[in-house]
């Protein structure tokens, strides 16, 4: 490949090209481990709908919270896995988290403002 | 030059051969061309917006002024603003991202070249779009920021938002297409050696812009999307009929519009960073906390937006949270005007014009940065917003800021870009009259705003004492235009007759400057491999730079390798040279010398060196165009709605939907014809 | 070249170089993602800074009663639907990352029956592009229901920001499947191979955020009340 | 290198001088000279932001002028050396901003948190309106509604009850404190105290919300009059002022609020009528008028004079020159001189052919339309349309006849004879005698 031709070369985002890119290669999950994947999604999945008719548990407190660290888990599952984020180039992982952590920060502070959540500290 | 070592035939093609004719220009895909494209379009905007900036200028000279009616005028405020930010500001930065960011990393061009002519061209299109309105009398006029419900159908039923909110979105498309571009390029296409450490810190400062376009964009995008949706579909985003509320567009606005300034600020911050050290012949003081400081910049842009809402209402903690958020953003900058201010200490000062506005920008900046502090105090600027105090502020920033920086910029890349010198007189005189003209324009702003005035007003009563600060900054404005005239003459004159630039005339340590001028299309006959910040000072002062070596700790060596060492020669350690360029500059032996230059060293074409060039291609133009037509359709439907309402449920919006189709599938067809053809020849 | 013939001689012309050893898309199609995050952030907080706003029903969750015909409705979504063409999109990527592997693995001989199957990259390309369609056809369903019992994006502000935000998101999975469609047409003509894998890893990267932004809409949307 | 000092120095001395310009001419809307305790406050702020901004700015440019100075390039300098930073410098400058902005931070954030607290009790409440482009004042605890001229008894808090009817404003009187945004579906507050050291005073209020066409033309005024004054005002204003009817006395049964105000005790400091303090409006010093019922159907030409007690009314109206409006009349708009008009004619038009009842509510008549302002003293305001317009016969005259030509955008249509609507494009239907008449009977609602 190109970079072959290339020295290791000190950029700090280069470092482990190759061991990460050759990585890539080799460990790389089998399809028998994405069926897993799928499978515990799929539970997940189900657990979270079955959670929805509980109504004892619906008024609960626990209820939210508990729905967004399913959704949560998923999500980390789906990235982590399916976008083979865990595996790849470390780089990824920062274009990936960087945005993704403002966008959720972004969507807190204004649900806050509009006194969606934590009504108590914004007037409106 | 390495390039007198490439094989010598005497056949043409082997030659390096500037393309020309209209399709040359329609169809390349060459980051510099497009890079030029970029600065003539945006500074004809800029001189459109300024015009505007002229007639507001020329209508609040006394009071009551009848120069131009209230709708006229808020059209003009409007799209001055809206021109001034999206179509001179913007894409001025953008000419440098793309003519320098290759040149600056050892790059042969930017990772996705045809993806790079259609940003341009959706720009350009975009931008005419938008001031089509002018011609049918029906300019955005509901401010840059258009705040909800002025600009829903009730309040606004004409076209004038369709083609603001249409235009933005147009804007958008550009703007993103470009961040992905710049950030692929930066992040993958630096030569070997060319490590985060050691990039330009233009180079740096782009990459954090390209993170801000690509973070705050998308949110602008939605909130247009909502208020086309509501024109167009009836929906209820910004319905206060509904229920609606209309911070949710102040908050949508702003979460995009703060990071948009630094967006604007950071380029020029970048481009000044090169100026100063070249000029004071002494490295960027502090260079990693200019890093760092460019990122934590960056990242608190995107956690101070509600610092523009103060007068809203949100309530004591979150005024006291944005607010102190506000606050901070003055310790990064200030480390940035302190460093500026430490490189030129113990340097050799040269005061070319590009310099000028180097010092000016760090000086004229920490006015408005100043001003900006003041109104982060939520109660203070209770007194402040929606005055001329803010106008005073911003303009402090973007022209004080922005421009004087890119001015800079045009004056210190010119030779690179035209392979001339600029004419240093002319250069100063401009210069000056922008230095004097900006600071009596703006200035008296803030006490204008302070004296109460408000801002957006088309005329304002007799004996308010507004009078006097007003007819000053007129006189200021006029000086501008005048400064601005010489800068048009300037530039077109040393274009044609400027005396002949070497590779690098000013003795700067970039790689750009190893290279022709203008370079050819290939930009490196090799790629450079680079061990150190200061490539050329190293290479040609070694002597200075032997005890402290411009590298990061760990780096072994100073000794840099690039293609054509021996390129610039003399020249460039010559002090003397920056001060007076070249040859004694008449036009007609600048030309000899020109054609002279030419013949001495001609540069071997891409394919004598056997490097695969992206091949020109119309396609991006066409995909560009498919998207106008596409968009065109959705004012036309806007149109017909209007017409509709008012026949009384009358007509139909058949028309408008063709023309999005036929819009729709040439985007479509085209964009399948551009990615299924190959960037290059196969070899 | 007199000039300094040093050891990184540029690279054979047809082979890009790159710093960091990483394909221009592949690092493209990230920071698209990353910009997409901010795209949806802004969808999904003005849906719930909208929620239990609307002046008018129909509402998610809570009973409402038709002015017009005067009856009492139950709250409009509907999970059990949802839930199922929640599962199709999340098979629909389970589909992609087989199709993925298939297309990395092909030059691997296949002995069992099992193996041609999970190798088969036009199986799974194809998988994907059906279970897409699947849930595009669940929405239409959704959406026609939903405009039956009256709750139009020009309803309320429930309406708007609903049909906005899953419009967009529906709009995405179309772009996909035109996408998986075309890798599979090409799969047809000339058979996908380890070369093209990249091709494929990009649009599966995009198929796969389509379906993570889901997941959070499911929650956000129709679960939590 | 000279030059760049030579010029520097110019532009220096040319800001000087624009210091002096601006230090020297009075300054009827600044936000320097506060008269209340908002104001005051933000006033106080502001001097600590200005001290440590100017500070910055001087020591900043002043290195910087400096170091170019210093260190501009002569022949035989040699190169310079190369450095590359310094790490305590580094952290030097940025500790030091830190503790400047502490310094701005703190007295920042206890104002913050005082002026939005709860106002205090038995403050007086005003609701304010805001509509394309005019005013509407409200005030429930008396029970009446006014337009664009404003009426606060000094040293009593009010708190301002901040509504718009349309699309966004903002609520600006430059003197009395900072501005608060009125926003559509939601209710904003803001209460300050005018200083009770103030007599009768005027001030100029303006819409900082950029709101469209007119947004530059809605202005309004404020008044701040000593207490026992304004409540004779407000018994004035809550009194029917239909014309030909009687103003009853001030003080009478009823006409006084409920929650006679706590806060008036404190404007025993100044009795009403007390010298008008620091203003240009001297004129208004003077005794008040006893509290004696207008005599029935009084009718003046013109409104108050500057400065007088209009016996009629009870109570003072202060003038200022800068609270004239001189806002020209546009050229070509003309009206028949020498016509005066009859109040009765006047009223009937109103009702009838005039249509004004459509959008304009008197009270104590059937005109109630929310529509425009409210009209019902009309005859005692000193400016028209949001402060654009002095309030006196020609003006008014050619308001009623084409009112969009004097105020771009508005809705209230052409009434003159020959000319037509630039909206609705219908024809005015009035002739200048009639429009005469109307307007003798706008000036009798005093
Ligand atoms: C180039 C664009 C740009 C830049 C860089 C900035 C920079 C800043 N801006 Fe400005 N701003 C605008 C463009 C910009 N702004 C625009 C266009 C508007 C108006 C929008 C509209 O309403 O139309 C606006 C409006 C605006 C407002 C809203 C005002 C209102 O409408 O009520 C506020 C409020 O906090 C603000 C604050 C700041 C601050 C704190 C900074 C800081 O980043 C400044 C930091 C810099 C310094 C402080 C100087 C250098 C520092 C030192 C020398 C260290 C020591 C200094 C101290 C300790 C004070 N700006
Ligand atoms: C990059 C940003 C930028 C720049 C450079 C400028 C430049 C100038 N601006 Fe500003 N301005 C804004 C951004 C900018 N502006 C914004 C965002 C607003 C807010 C808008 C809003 O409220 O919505 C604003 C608002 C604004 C106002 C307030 C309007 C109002 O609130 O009512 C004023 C008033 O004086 C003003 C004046 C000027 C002037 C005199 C210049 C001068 O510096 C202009 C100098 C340039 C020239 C003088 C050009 C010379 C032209 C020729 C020589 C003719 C060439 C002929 C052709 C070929 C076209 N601007
Ligand atoms: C279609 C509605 C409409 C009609 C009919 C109308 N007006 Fe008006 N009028 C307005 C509005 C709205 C304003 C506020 C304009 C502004 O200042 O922005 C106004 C303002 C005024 C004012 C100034 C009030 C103030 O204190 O600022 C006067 C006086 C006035 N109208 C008189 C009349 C008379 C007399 C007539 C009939 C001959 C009339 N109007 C008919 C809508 C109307
Ligand atoms: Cu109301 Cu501006
Ligand atoms: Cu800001």
């Amino acid at each position: 490949m190109a970079h072959e031709h290339v020295p290791a070369n000190p950029a700090p985002v280069a470092h482990g090209a190759h061991t990460a890119h050759g990585a890539h290669e080799h460990e790389h999950p089998t399809a028998w481990t994405y069926i897993k994947v799928g499978i515990i999604l799929t539970l997940i999945t189900v657990v979270e709908v079955w959670a929805y008719y509980i109504r004892s548990f619906v008024e609960s407190r626990a209820f939210v919270p508990s729905l967004l660290i399913m959704s949560i888990a998923k999500f980390i599952i789906v990235v982590a896995f399916y976008m083979h984020l865990k595996y790849d180039h470390k780089l990824f992982r920062w274009l990936f988290t960087g945005p993704l952590a403002i966008a959720v920060v972004t969507i807190i502070a204004l649900l806050i403002l509009f006194g969606q959540i934590g009504s108590n500290l914004a007037a409106s | 030059m390495a390039t007198a070592t490439a094989p010598i035939h005497a056949t043409a093609h082997y030659y390096h051969e500037e393309p020309t004719g209209v399709m040359s220009w329609l169809t390349t895909v060459d980051h510099k061309r497009i890079g030029v494209l970029y600065l003539y379009t945006s500074l004809f905007f800029f001189l459109v917006g300024g015009l505007e900036a002229l007639i507001i200028r020329e209508q609040l000279n006394g009071p009551n002024g009848t120069l131009v009616s209230a709708e006229t005028y808020n059209q003009l405020f409007t799209m001055h603003g809206t021109t001034m930010i999206f179509l001179g500001i913007m894409p001025l930065s953008a000419a440098f991202f793309n003519f320098l960011i290759p040149l600056q990393i050892g790059a042969r061009d930017v990772a996705f070249p045809r993806l790079n002519a259609f940003s341009y061209w959706v720009f350009l299109l975009g931008g005419i779009f938008m001031n089509v309105s002018w011609l049918f009398a029906a300019a955005p006029d509901a401010g840059w920021f258009g705040y909800a419900p002025l600009t829903t159908r009730t309040y606004s039923p004409g076209l004038n938002i369709d083609f603001w909110a249409i235009g933005l979105q147009i804007l958008g498309i550009s703007s993103l297409a470009a961040a992905f571009n710049f950030l692929t390029t930066i992040i993958n296409m630096r030569a070997p050696g060319m490590n985060l450490m050691r990039m330009p810190m233009f180079t740096w400062m782009s990459f954090v812009v390209q993170f801000l376009l690509v973070l705050a964009f998308p949110v602008i995008t939605i909130a247009l999307v909502f208020l086309q949706f509501d024109r167009l579909f009836g929906t209820n985003f910004y319905s206060m009929a509904a229920g609606a509320d209309p911070l949710l567009w102040q908050h949508l606005f702003w979460v995009f519009g703060h990071p948009e300034v630094y967006i604007l600020i950071l380029p020029a911050f970048g481009l000044v960073s090169e100026i100063l050290p070249t000029f004071s012949r002494k490295p960027l003081f502090g260079y990693p906390v200019m890093v760092y400081s460019g990122i934590v910049i960056g990242f608190l842009g995107f956690a101070v937006w509600a610092h523009h809402m103060f007068a809203v209402g949100m309530g004591p903690i979150p005024d006291t949270v944005f607010a102190l958020t506000t606050m901070l953003i003055a310790i990064p900058t200030g480390v940035k005007i302190f460093n500026w201010i430490a490189t030129m200490h113990g340097g050799a000062v040269r005061f070319t014009t590009a310099m000028l506005f180097g010092i000016g920008l760090v000086g004229l900046f920490t006015i408005g940065g100043i001003s900006g502090i003041m109104h982060s105090s939520p109660p203070a600027d209770l007194q402040q917003t929606d005055t001329y105090f803010i106008v005073a502020h911003f303009h402090y920033v973007l022209f004080g800021g922005s421009m004087m920086g890119i001015f800079g910029g045009i004056y210190f890349y010119f030779p690179k870009m035209f392979g001339r010198m600029m004419n240093e007189t002319l250069g100063k005189v401009h210069f000056w009259l922008m230095f004097i003209g900006m600071n009596l324009t703006f200035f008296p702003m803030h006490f204008a705003g302070m004296y109460g005035m408000p801002r957006r007003i088309y005329r304002y009563d007799a004996g308010q004492g507004f009078e006097v600060f007003n007819m000053m900054s007129t006189w200021g404005s006029r000086m501008l235009a005048v400064g601005m005239l010489v800068f048009i003459y300037n530039f077109f004159r040393s274009k044609m007759a400027g005396p002949v630039a070497g590779n690098d005339p000013w003795g700067a340590p970039t790689l750009e400057w190893s290279i022709p001028s203008p370079p050819p299309d290939y930009n490196f006959a090799q790629l450079p491999t680079v061990t150190s910040r200061y490539p050329l000072w190293d290479l040609k002062a070694p002597q200075l730079t032997r005890e402290v070596p411009h590298t990061r700790e760990g780096d072994k060596t100073t000794h840099v390798e690039f293609a054509g060492a021996d390129a610039g020669d003399a020249k460039l350690s010559s002090t003397d040279r920056t001060r007076q360029p070249v040859a004694a500059s008449t036009g007609t032996s600048a030309r000899t010398a020109a054609r002279q230059d030419w013949e001495e060293n001609r540069l071997p074409s891409a394919k004598a060196l056997g490097i695969p060039m992206p091949l020109s291609t119309i396609k991006p133009l066409i995909v560009a165009i498919g998207i106008i037509i596409m968009f065109t359709g959705m004012l036309l439907r806007s149109h017909e709605i209007a017409q509709i309402q008012a026949a009384g449920g009358e007509g139909s919006t058949m028309p408008s939907v063709i023309v999005i189709l036929i819009g729709a599938f040439t985007l479509v067809g085209s964009l399948y014809w551009w990615l299924l053809t190959p960037l290059e020849e196969h070899h | 070249m007199t000039a300094s013939v040093h050891p990184h001689a540029p690279a054979p012309v047809h082979v890009h170089y790159t710093t960091t050893g990483l394909d221009n898309r592949k690092v493209a199609i990230w920071a698209f993602i990353g910009s997409e995050c901010m795209l949806f952030a802004s969808l999904i907080s003005t849906y719930l800074i909208y929620k239990g706003r609307s002046r008018v029903g129909p509402f998610p969750h809570d009973p409402w009663t038709n002015p017009l015909t005067g009856q009492a409705n139950q709250g409009i979504l509907d999970i059990p639907v949802t839930s199922a063409s929640t599962f199709v999109l999340l098979m629909s990527s389970l589909a992609m990352v087989l199709a993925l592997a298939a297309v990395q693995n092909k030059h691997l001989p296949k002995r069992t029956q099992g193996e041609r199957i999970l190798g088969s990259s036009q199986l799974w390309l194809f998988m994907t592009a059906l279970l897409g369609t699947t849930f595009l056809g669940f929405q239409a369903y959704e959406f026609t229901a939903f405009v039956n019992e009256g709750l139009t994006i020009k309803t309320n502000l429930f309406g708007s920001t609903f049909f906005t935000l899953t419009g967009f998101h529906g709009a995405h999975v179309t772009a996909g499947v035109l996408w998986l469609l075309t890798l599979l047409a090409i799969d047809r003509r000339r058979s996908l191979g380890p070369a093209d894998a990249l091709n494929v890893d990009i649009c599966a990267l995009y198929w796969h955020f389509v379906d993570v932004v889901w997941i959070a809409i499911f929650t956000l949307v129709y679960l939590i009340k | 290198m000279l030059r760049p000092r030579r010029l520097a120095m110019a532009a220096l001395t040319a800001m000087l001088a624009l210091t002096l310009a601006a230090c020297s001419q009075d300054q009827p809307n600044t936000t320097f000279d506060p008269h209340s305790d908002f104001g005051g406050a933000i006033d106080s702020l502001w001097d600590k932001l200005l001290f440590w901004g100017t500070l910055v700015f001087v020591l900043v440019e002043a290195a910087l002028i400096f170091v170019v100075v210093r260190y501009r390039h002569r022949e035989g300098r040699p190169e310079p050396k190369h450095v590359h930073g310094n790490t305590t410098l580094e952290i030097l400058w940025t500790v030091l901003p830190a503790v400047i902005l502490v310094l701005i931070a703190v007295p920042t954030v206890k104002t913050i948190f005082r002026f939005q607290a709860a106002a205090p009790a038995n403050a007086l409440q005003v609701n304010v309106t805001g509509h394309q482009w005019w005013w509407e004042f409200e005030y429930p605890q008396y029970g009446f509604r006014t337009a664009n001229e404003l009426y606060l008894p000094v040293g009593r808090t009010v708190n301002f009850h901040l509504r718009t009817q349309d699309v966004l404003h903002s609520f600006w009187i430059p003197q009395l404190g900072g501005k608060r945004d009125l926003i559509t579906n939601r209710t904003n507050y803001l209460w300050f105290t005018p200083d009770s050291t103030l007599g009768s005073d005027v001030w100029n209020g303006f819409c900082a919300e950029y709101c469209g066409a007119s947004h530059a033309n809605m202005k309004f005024r404020a008044f701040t009059i000593p207490a026992a004054e304004f409540e004779r005002w407000a018994a004035h204003q809550k009194s029917p002022a239909v014309f030909g009817a009687t103003v009853p006395a001030a003080g009478a049964p009823g006409a006084a609020p409920a929650t006679t105000p706590a806060a008036g005790t404190r404007t025993a400091a100044t009795p009403p009528g007390a010298p008008a303090t620091a203003t240009p409006a001297a004129g208004t010093a003077q005794t008040p008028a006893p509290a004696t019922a207008p005599t029935p159907g009084a009718i003046a030409a013109l409104p108050v004079s500057t400065g007088q007690t209009d016996a009629s009314l009870g109570f003072t109206i202060p003038r200022a020159d800068y609270a004239d409006p001189k806002t020209p009349i546009p050229e070509g708009l003309t009206f028949q001189s020498g016509l005066t008009g009859d109040p009765e004619r006047g009223r009937q038009l109103y009702f009838g052919a005039g249509t004004c009842v459509v959008c304009h509510a008197i009270a104590g008549t059937q005109a109630a339309s929310p529509i425009g302002p409210n009209l019902t003293h009309v005859g005692s305001r000193t400016t028209i349309a949001a402060g654009l317009y002095p309030n006196d016969f020609e003006h008014l005259a050619r308001w009623i006849k084409n009112a969009p030509a004097m105020k771009p955008g508005i809705i209230m249509p052409v009434f003159g004879k020959g000319l037509r609507d630039p909206k609705t494009n219908a024809p005015g239907r009035l002739d200048d005698a009639q429009i005469a008449d109307i307007v003798a009977y706008l000036l009798a609602l005093k």
